[in-house]
């Protein structure tokens, strides 16, 4: 095991590497220089050579990516060019708010939709499964901006239970959950939704397998053979799923930060990229990149615990 | 009053009707073989038992188990029964159990579920149970999970799980298919053994006469959802007074009229020369640094084929056959070792040197209907070997040589036009067969090609391969499990045992006086019909 | 009785780079820190009139080349330390200085030298008379700072302003706290914070959900009908000094041709752009110049629409068929969306125009540093800057020798009706020459809660003076 | 020796039979041809002419002579909706050409050859898939300019590891089935194979997965749209109807309610057609992602 681990570690860091020469070029070709964003229309000649000197925008190209590479080896992602501040504390400040809100949906959808998903399989073409899954077809369908916006307007400026927006910081405790949770909501909705399709289908194949008859004619009641035998065989698409959408969730908030003006990673690339602060866009994107590694491997470590058979093979 | 009484018992599944009539009954310590071709009904009539049918399924008449009307039990009381008085074994070994659960957890789940007894206690249950069925516990902890185990090794756990609460009827349905004869007889001395020690019912289900006749006291013989012929063992198969009953076990025990081929000129160069070959499959590594360990599947494996003779290769699953003949039909490469094919090279050719030896070696294979592309017309699946003609030929010569084809192998030339799915087993492996000769080779390779096939198909294809092998002189390399069969069929075997030839010579010869401990084995186990209701009719002697 | 609330959250659209004023062009930190953290010696009041603040008064020399100004008494910086001469003249100086990243350095440009006279008296002299030295004194980017805590200002700026600095969350918002020692009246606000949002459209849910109190430059669009129906709120539209021009390549044919442009500039109609583009706020603007500043002239009817006269004018400068051009148009709605209105405007005359959408970004870089375009929609933003159609090689492409000459003239004059003739002057001669369309004055749509005192309404220079507001109780 | 009668139905009727009786089916191809069919009549006609804008006519409610309303530069919103649909329905199109066209012949060909061209492969696939399509889709824009075009470039491209991946499945499933096997013994190679044999097999998966990414491919144009990324004036799309829209939600919900509409039942009725679909073409395949 800890083998395989190593060994995915390589790749991953393979990964990682092709990734930085990948984002550093394309970054490299963004039309706009972050000199001139930075200083407005009207700054001077020299005062914008003196700022691109001082952001050493004048070094050649591949001492640059060394420089950032070495530097990132060493957990330094560079300054930013917009706040002047380390781009790691930037990232920091930023994921206090984007993994509580990622891991709040995640945990949000996978409650709802995973009981739904069985609860649905478990009644195959009954008026219950019908219901939840016609819901299910509609909350993939509905763009989670939009429904963000019809939260907004119905519990924030109708009801007024939640803010409309903005992050007041975890120091407000409750205040702060508060924030997050409408953005939560509508981040989990389509994922719910999704997740309780992919969950009935897992249910209703394994549900015909051999091994749930034998569970049956052990005597043991549907609802016993439902959530003891199935759901743990039906959980290895249900976890490549929730893989997935845990590096979505994290990366994928950008519309729903820039709905609810939520100081996130989401938004700070967003920013940047618009800004050029280029050297915050590739820590983020590494970052990111890092992230779907990780997770990626944790489902793998996963789906071993789910399934023993996958302990041995390798 | 009788264990089991099963009166007037119908089944339909929406509207089709499934299940006529079905009359059936079972004492305490008695063995009932339910035995019929594919699709009779008993699977279903087992299912109705159990009270485990597919949805929309409606069942009518008298079911009584233990006192117990069955058809009107509510699920709750079906739910005490099963697993404790009512115990059944499933045909598939490798399905039948939860693959992420450990056997101790499965086999103690329905104790516990029953007993009400705490978890330690109905591990000791557990791990008595599987000690019963062989599986001792210094050898297989509790904590083993069903991948761990052999084809075997898990239907003796499913036989665990099933008898775990000493039930007063049990029922296997096909409980040995799925294994090789080897296997299949040791799980059957152990039902025979449960039987014996709790005055156990059993309602052994099976399409293999011969099991059931070594089995069973008493038998029903079942066809389209309907009772044929019901009683004694021996005496309804010797006496066969039902049409059907007499079809049955003339297909059974099947023997090709055998129209033998043109003598095999000893002299003759070999068209078939496979010399010391070895093949090795690279195993997963355990760690970066550790170099990948290997399995030999194949290991020094010599023989040759004259022009026109046909061999058996006979031999435990897994013992490397299909391996063997992969390499022969150059789809997969030996390690090491050499093959000579009508005089050319094969081992290491590239695709078009092959083209020749392809033309002249043709397969067939065990599922006639996995090997159909299912949505290609019967025309394009027959003609597919036509590719290796050196010139293509025009859409009315193609059409004439598939219908010559399946003219051969007796199905008429309208069948074309159809696809895979419309043809029943025996007709597909028909179509596979043409598919094989088209091109006229000189060998054909046949991968276990009757197993999958019912035994009155099965029959039907033997003759075809004897009327083959007599009319064009085809060399045959019969890879089967099943000693009948190679009887049947080959004029030579080959015994094959974890990778190596063990014992070859005539087919006769070495099936009646077996050299070596593997050909014993498979002699022993192999189960015969003949044989059984000889021995059973001299048990039943001193009762006259 | 109650007293009256002392919090105040106030919602602006970009989040600054940092807070130093006088190391940084962006609009965002002024709005953040003038007046409110630090101060100039002078500042900018309300509608854009000189008003003393570190300097309680000053005098000027005959030549009018010699300022002296008088420090107040008592003045301690938010780290305790005193303010004197000293910090003056560092500030000052160190603004002037080669390697200042100042990015005003042309407010500086006419000072010869600094004196301290006394810790509490400073003299500037300048090269030549300067007409607006003192209003350039109160900028932003001309604000007095500590030399103990220059350095770190971006992060942790130290200012003389009635409010100190309290926290920055990024991405969030900037906090201000009431500092005790002000040298002046206390402020009524204990706590200022002034919160991110830009999205227009998150906007106006956090105002109607009363998450936000007060937005001095509410980018709410049509919503602001709805709002200002709402007792809750009040609205005032205000001016901006943001003159809203399609600016057109005048250095690349067609555009070259007066005759082109004047038929450009009788094609607009500038009450539908108004209603389309900026929600039918927005005073009409006939020439590069703020209708709020006193020297304005309106000029709104040297081109008005007339579709026909438009097309004429084509024909004589040799385009009776039209042409084919393109439009760049940066991120805001009013340029998005005018874009859209001018496009089928200019269509009437046989003008088709391709729309490009470009980000900020690519605006700089393609129209403004490289000059490759053909139209574009933009706000000019900065105060009192007619005098970029006298630069050089600036993105209009735009030269007259006359226009420079009044330019040069209006920078050596001091005499304030002087000047407004100058103005006036300047204003025609690039109306004339039908330069750019002309199209209306950016509003400053000031949103906020009815309770609230104090706001201001317009908005001379980009601040958000909160140092007179307060709550009803 | 005997000949046996040949019975049973044809195939395809049975097909045929199926998919007429398939409830998602059935609504899927209503829902999914009448948006087709809107969008094919915006090119020859709409109710009013979108191009000309009457500002003085700007956001109008609902009324008889414009029962969808008007937007903020008072063009006619029914029409809009006609034509966005024809532009979001191109990008997601085009989107999901591109994914597939690329992507199933590296999966087949992945599949087909094993080894190192399969692991380079499915790193590619990693590579991509760890970037957030999102955030590579804002670069793409930012490198080239927001607009139609590109928005399809940027989806197109992360369509393709989803088919690569889809395909490679599918191919990896049909290829040790003995036809295979029998196909190989017939002489052909792994092109013939892979057009003859697995292509075919593995093309209901790819045409579910193509309504899947044709259904995500329109929520993905309205995401960038709402960014400020995807269409631009004065092409309409759903998307970009839904950025202007969101400003004046208080003032026309209209604005913002139709758009949406049209999204979630465009994408509603792709989803029950390749449920629908998948039901239909096999209902033996096991779903695969
Ligand atoms: N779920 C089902 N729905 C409809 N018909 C079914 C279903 N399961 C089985 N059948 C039909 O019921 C009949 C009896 O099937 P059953 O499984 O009992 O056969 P069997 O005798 O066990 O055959 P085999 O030897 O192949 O196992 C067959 O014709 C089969 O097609
Ligand atoms: N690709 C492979 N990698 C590793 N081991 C393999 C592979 N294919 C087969 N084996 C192993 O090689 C041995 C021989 O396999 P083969 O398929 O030739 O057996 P067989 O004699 O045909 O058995 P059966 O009668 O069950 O078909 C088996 O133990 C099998 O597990
Ligand atoms: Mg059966
Ligand atoms: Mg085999």
């Amino acid at each position: 095991m800890s083998a395989y681990i190593a060994k995915r570690a390589l790749t991953g860091f393979a990964t990682l590497i092709v990734a930085s020469l990948v984002v550093f070029a394309v970054l490299e070709i963004l039309p706009g220089d972050p000199a001139r964003i930075m200083l407005g229309m009207n700054a001077s000649p020299e005062a914008l050579a003196a700022l691109r000197d001082e952001m050493g925008l004048n070094q050649p190209l591949v001492t640059r990516y060394f420089d950032w590479i070495s530097g990132m080896a060493v957990g330094d992602l560079g300054r930013s060019y917009t706040y002047s501040t380390p781009v790691s504390e930037l990232i920091a400040e930023r994921l206090e708010v984007s993994l509580p809100l990622a891991l709040l949906a995640l945990a949000l959808s996978t409650l709802i939709a995973i009981p739904v998903g069985v609860f649905a399989a478990s009644r195959r073409g009954q008026a219950a499964d019908t219901v939840s899954m016609g819901l299910a077809q509609i909350g993939v369908a509905i763009p989670n901006f939009w429904f963000a916006l019809l939260l907004v307007y119905v519990f924030a400026v109708g009801l007024r239970l939640v803010p409309a927006g903005g992050f007041p910081g975890w120091d407000s405790g409750w205040q702060a959950m508060k924030a997050l949770l409408l953005p939560a909501v509508s981040l989990a909705l389509p994922q719910a939704a999704i997740l309780a399709r992919v969950t009935r289908s897992a249910m209703l194949e394994v549900l015909g397998e051999d091994y749930i008859r034998t569970a049956r004619a052990k005597g043991l009641p549907r609802r016993t053979v439902l959530w003891k035998h199935a759901l743990q065989n039906a959980l290895i698409p249900v976890l490549t799923i929730l893989g997935l959408q845990f590096a979505f969730l994290l990366a994928g908030t950008i519309i729903i930060e820039n709905v609810f003006y939520l100081p996130g990673l989401g938004r700070l690339v967003f920013q940047a990229i618009s800004q050029r602060d280029l050297i915050v866009v590739e820590g983020v994107v590494m970052l990111l990149v890092a992230a779907v590694i990780l997770v990626n491997l944790l489902v793998d470590l996963l789906y071993a615990a789910a399934d023993p058979r996958l302990r041995t093979s390798r | 009053m009788s264990l089991l009484e099963i009166e007037n018992l119908s089944l339909s599944i929406g509207s089709t009707p499934i299940l006529k009539d079905i009359d059936l009954h079972l004492e305490q310590g008695e063995v009932l073989g339910l035995v019929g071709e594919s699709g009779s009904g008993k699977s279903m009539t087992a299912l109705t038992l159990m009270q485990l049918l597919p949805a929309r399924s409606k069942a009518a008449g008298r079911l009584e188990f233990d006192g117990i009307d069955i058809l009107n039990a509510p699920e709750a009381a079906m739910c005490r029964l099963r697993g404790d008085d009512l115990g059944m074994v499933f045909q598939e070994p490798m399905t039948a159990l939860n693959p992420v659960k450990t056997i101790g957890e499965q086999v103690a789940e329905g104790i516990r579920w029953h007993t009400g007894a705490n978890r330690t206690d109905a591990e000791i249950r557990a791990r008595r149970m599987l000690e019963r069925v062989g599986l001792p516990e210094t050898k297989f902890p509790l904590t083993r999970y069903p991948h761990e185990l052999s084809g075997g090794q898990r239907q003796r756990v499913v036989i665990a799980i099933a008898c775990a609460l000493n039930p007063k009827l049990l029922i296997a349905d096909e409980p040995t298919t799925a294994l090789d004869v080897v296997l299949q007889a040791q799980i059957l001395d152990l039902l025979r053994d449960l039987v014996e020690e709790n005055r156990m019912g059993l309602l052994l289900i099976s399409h293999d006469l011969a099991v059931v006749a070594q089995m069973a006291d008493r038998i029903t013989i079942m066809r389209h959802g309907e009772v044929m012929e019901s009683g004694e063992t021996a005496k309804t198969l010797l006496e066969q007074q039902h049409p059907y009953t007499r079809q049955l076990a003339e297909a059974s025990t099947h023997v090709p009229a055998k129209a033998r081929h043109m003598e095999t000129k000893g002299a003759s160069a070999p068209l078939l020369d496979v010399e010391n070959v070895v093949r090795d499959y690279r195993l997963r590594r355990r760690s970066i640094f550790a170099p990948p360990g290997s399995f030999r599947a194949v290991d020094g494996v010599s023989f040759s084929l004259k022009p026109g003779e046909t061999t058996a290769l006979v031999g435990r699953s897994g013992c490397g056959k299909s391996t063997l003949a992969r390499m022969v039909l150059a789809l997969d490469r030996p390690t090491s070792g050499s093959i000579l094919f009508n005089g050319q090279q094969l081992e290491n050719a590239d695709d078009a040197d092959l083209r020749a030896a392809r033309r002249n070696m043709q397969v067939v294979f065990q599922d006639p209907y996995g090997s159909f592309n299912p949505r290609h017309t019967i025309e394009r699946l027959v003609a597919e070997p036509l590719h290796l003609a050196d010139e293509k030929p025009s859409r009315e010569e193609r059409r004439q040589r598939v219908a010559e084809a399946l003219d051969n192998v007796g199905l008429p030339s309208s069948a074309m036009d159809r696809y895979p799915h419309e043809f029943s087993g025996g007709q597909r492996q028909r179509i596979s067969i043409a598919r094989a000769i088209i091109m006229r080779p000189k060998l054909i390779i046949a991968d276990e090609p009757v197993s999958a096939l019912d035994v009155s198909i099965r029959a039907q294809i033997l003759d075809l391969f004897a009327e083959l092998n007599a009319t064009m002189g085809l060399a045959c390399l019969f890879i089967t499990h099943d000693l009948t069969v190679a009887r049947a069929l080959t004029d030579t075997v080959m015994v094959m045992h974890e990778g190596r030839i063990v014992e070859r010579g005539k087919t006769g010869a070495v099936f009646d006086d077996p050299q070596t401990e593997p050909a014993q084995a498979l002699v022993e186990a192999a189960p015969d019909l003949e044989r059984a209701l000889a021995r059973r009719q001299r048990l039943m002697q001193p009762r006259h | 009785a109650m007293s009256a609330r002392t919090d105040l959250v106030v919602g602006v659209v970009l989040e600054p780079p940092h807070l130093d004023p006088t190391a940084g062009a962006a609009a965002a930190i002024d709005e953040i820190v003038y007046a409110n953290l630090f101060e100039g010696l002078t500042r900018i009041g309300p509608n854009g009139e000189v008003q003393p603040a570190l300097a309680a008064n000053w005098t000027v020399s005959g030549d009018g080349k010699s300022y002296t100004f008088k420090l107040r008494e008592n003045v301690k910086f938010h780290d305790g330390t005193q303010l004197d001469a000293e910090d003056v003249k560092f500030s000052l100086e160190r603004a002037m200085a080669e390697s200042s990243t100042n990015a005003q350095k042309g407010l500086f440009e006419a000072i010869q030298s600094i004196e301290t006279i006394d810790p509490a008296t400073v003299t500037v002299n300048l090269k030549h008379p300067q007409g607006s030295f003192l209003y350039n004194m109160g900028w932003g980017d001309a604000v007095i700072v500590a030399p103990e805590s220059a350095e770190t200002n971006k992060e942790k700026p130290i200012g003389t302003g009635p409010f100190k600095f309290g926290n920055w969350a990024k991405g969030s918002s900037v906090t201000l706290t009431r500092f005790d020692d002000y040298w002046g009246d206390d402020v009524a606000l204990e706590e200022v914070e002034f919160r991110f949002i830009p999205d227009a459209a998150a906007a106006v849910p956090a105002l109607l959900s009363g998450d936000v109190h007060a937005f001095p430059n509410a980018q709410v669009g049509d919503a602001l009908g709805q709002i200002q129906a709402d007792p809750r709120f009040e609205v005032v539209i205000g001016a901006t000094e943001g003159e809203t021009i399609l600016a057109m390549n005048n250095g690349k044919e067609p555009f070259s041709n007066l005759k082109v442009r004047q038929a450009i500039s009788h094609a607009l109609n500038r009450d539908e752009i108004i209603l389309g583009a900026s929600s039918g706020n927005g005073v009409p603007i006939g020439s590069h110049f703020s209708p709020a500043n006193d020297a304005f002239v309106d000029l709104t009817d040297l081109y008005p629409h007339d579709t026909e006269k438009a097309k004429e004018l084509l024909a004589e400068a040799g385009y009776e068929d039209g042409f084919k051009a393109t439009l760049k148009l940066p991120p805001p709605a009013y340029a998005r969306q005018g874009g859209e209105i001018i496009a089928s405007q200019l269509r009437e005359i046989g003008i088709d125009l391709e729309i490009i959408p470009v980000e900020w970004a690519q605006w700089l870089e393609q129209v403004f540093t490289n000059k490759d375009y053909d139209l574009t929609i933009v706000s000019h933003t900065e105060p009192n800057d007619i005098n970029i159609y006298a630069r050089d090689d600036y993105y209009f492409a735009y030269d007259n020798e006359a226009f420079d000459a009044v330019i040069e003239e209006l920078d050596q004059t001091a005499d304030p009706e002087k000047r407004k003739e100058l103005y006036a002057q300047a204003q025609r001669i690039i109306a004339d020459d039908a330069v750019n369309g002309f199209l209306f004055q950016l509003p400053k749509t000031g949103v906020w809660d009815a309770k609230l005192n104090g706001m201001w309404e317009n908005q001379p220079i980009q601040a958000n003076d909160v140092t007179g507001v307060s709550w009803e109780d | 020796m005997s000949i046996d009668p040949v019975f049973e139905a044809s195939g395809e009727r049975h097909i045929l039979r199926q998919a007429l009786t398939n409830r998602s089916f059935l609504i899927g191809l209503t829902i999914t041809a009448v948006i087709a069919l809107m969008a094919l009549i915006s090119l020859f006609w709409t109710p009013y002419d979108i191009t000309r804008l009457e500002v003085a006519q700007r956001l109008k409610g609902l009324s008889l002579e414009h029962p969808f309303g008007t937007d903020h530069l008072g063009r006619d919103i029914l029409s809009m909706i006609m034509v966005g649909a024809r532009n979001s329905i191109a990008v997601a199109f085009v989107a999901v050409g591109i994914g597939a066209g690329i992507g199933v012949p590296l999966g087949a060909w992945a599949a087909a050859q094993r080894g190192w061209a399969d692991e380079a492969l499915m790193r590619l696939n990693d590579l991509v898939f760890a970037f957030p399509a999102l955030l590579s889709a804002i670069m793409i824009t930012a490198i080239f300019g927001p607009g139609a075009i590109n928005a399809i470039i940027a989806i197109g491209i992360f369509n393709i590891p989803v088919f690569a991946r889809v395909a490679r499945a599918g191919a990896l499933a049909i290829w040790p089935r003995e036809y295979i096997l029998a196909a190989r013994a017939s002489g052909k190679g792994k092109f013939l194979i892979s057009t003859e044999h697995i292509l075919p097999n593995i093309a209901s998966v790819l045409l579910v997965q193509g309504t899947i990414q044709f259904a995500l491919g329109i929520l993905a144009e309205a995401g960038l749209s709402y960014l400020g990324l995807g269409a631009q004036p004065p092409m309409p799309s759903w998307g970009r109807m839904l950025f202007d829209a969101q400003t004046r939600l208080v003032v026309a919900p209209h604005l913002a309610l139709f758009p949406g509409l049209a999204i979630v039942i465009t994408v509603l009725g792709l989803n029950l057609l390749g449920d629908g679909l998948r039901d239909v073409l096999d209902p033996r395949v096991r779903r695969e992602r």
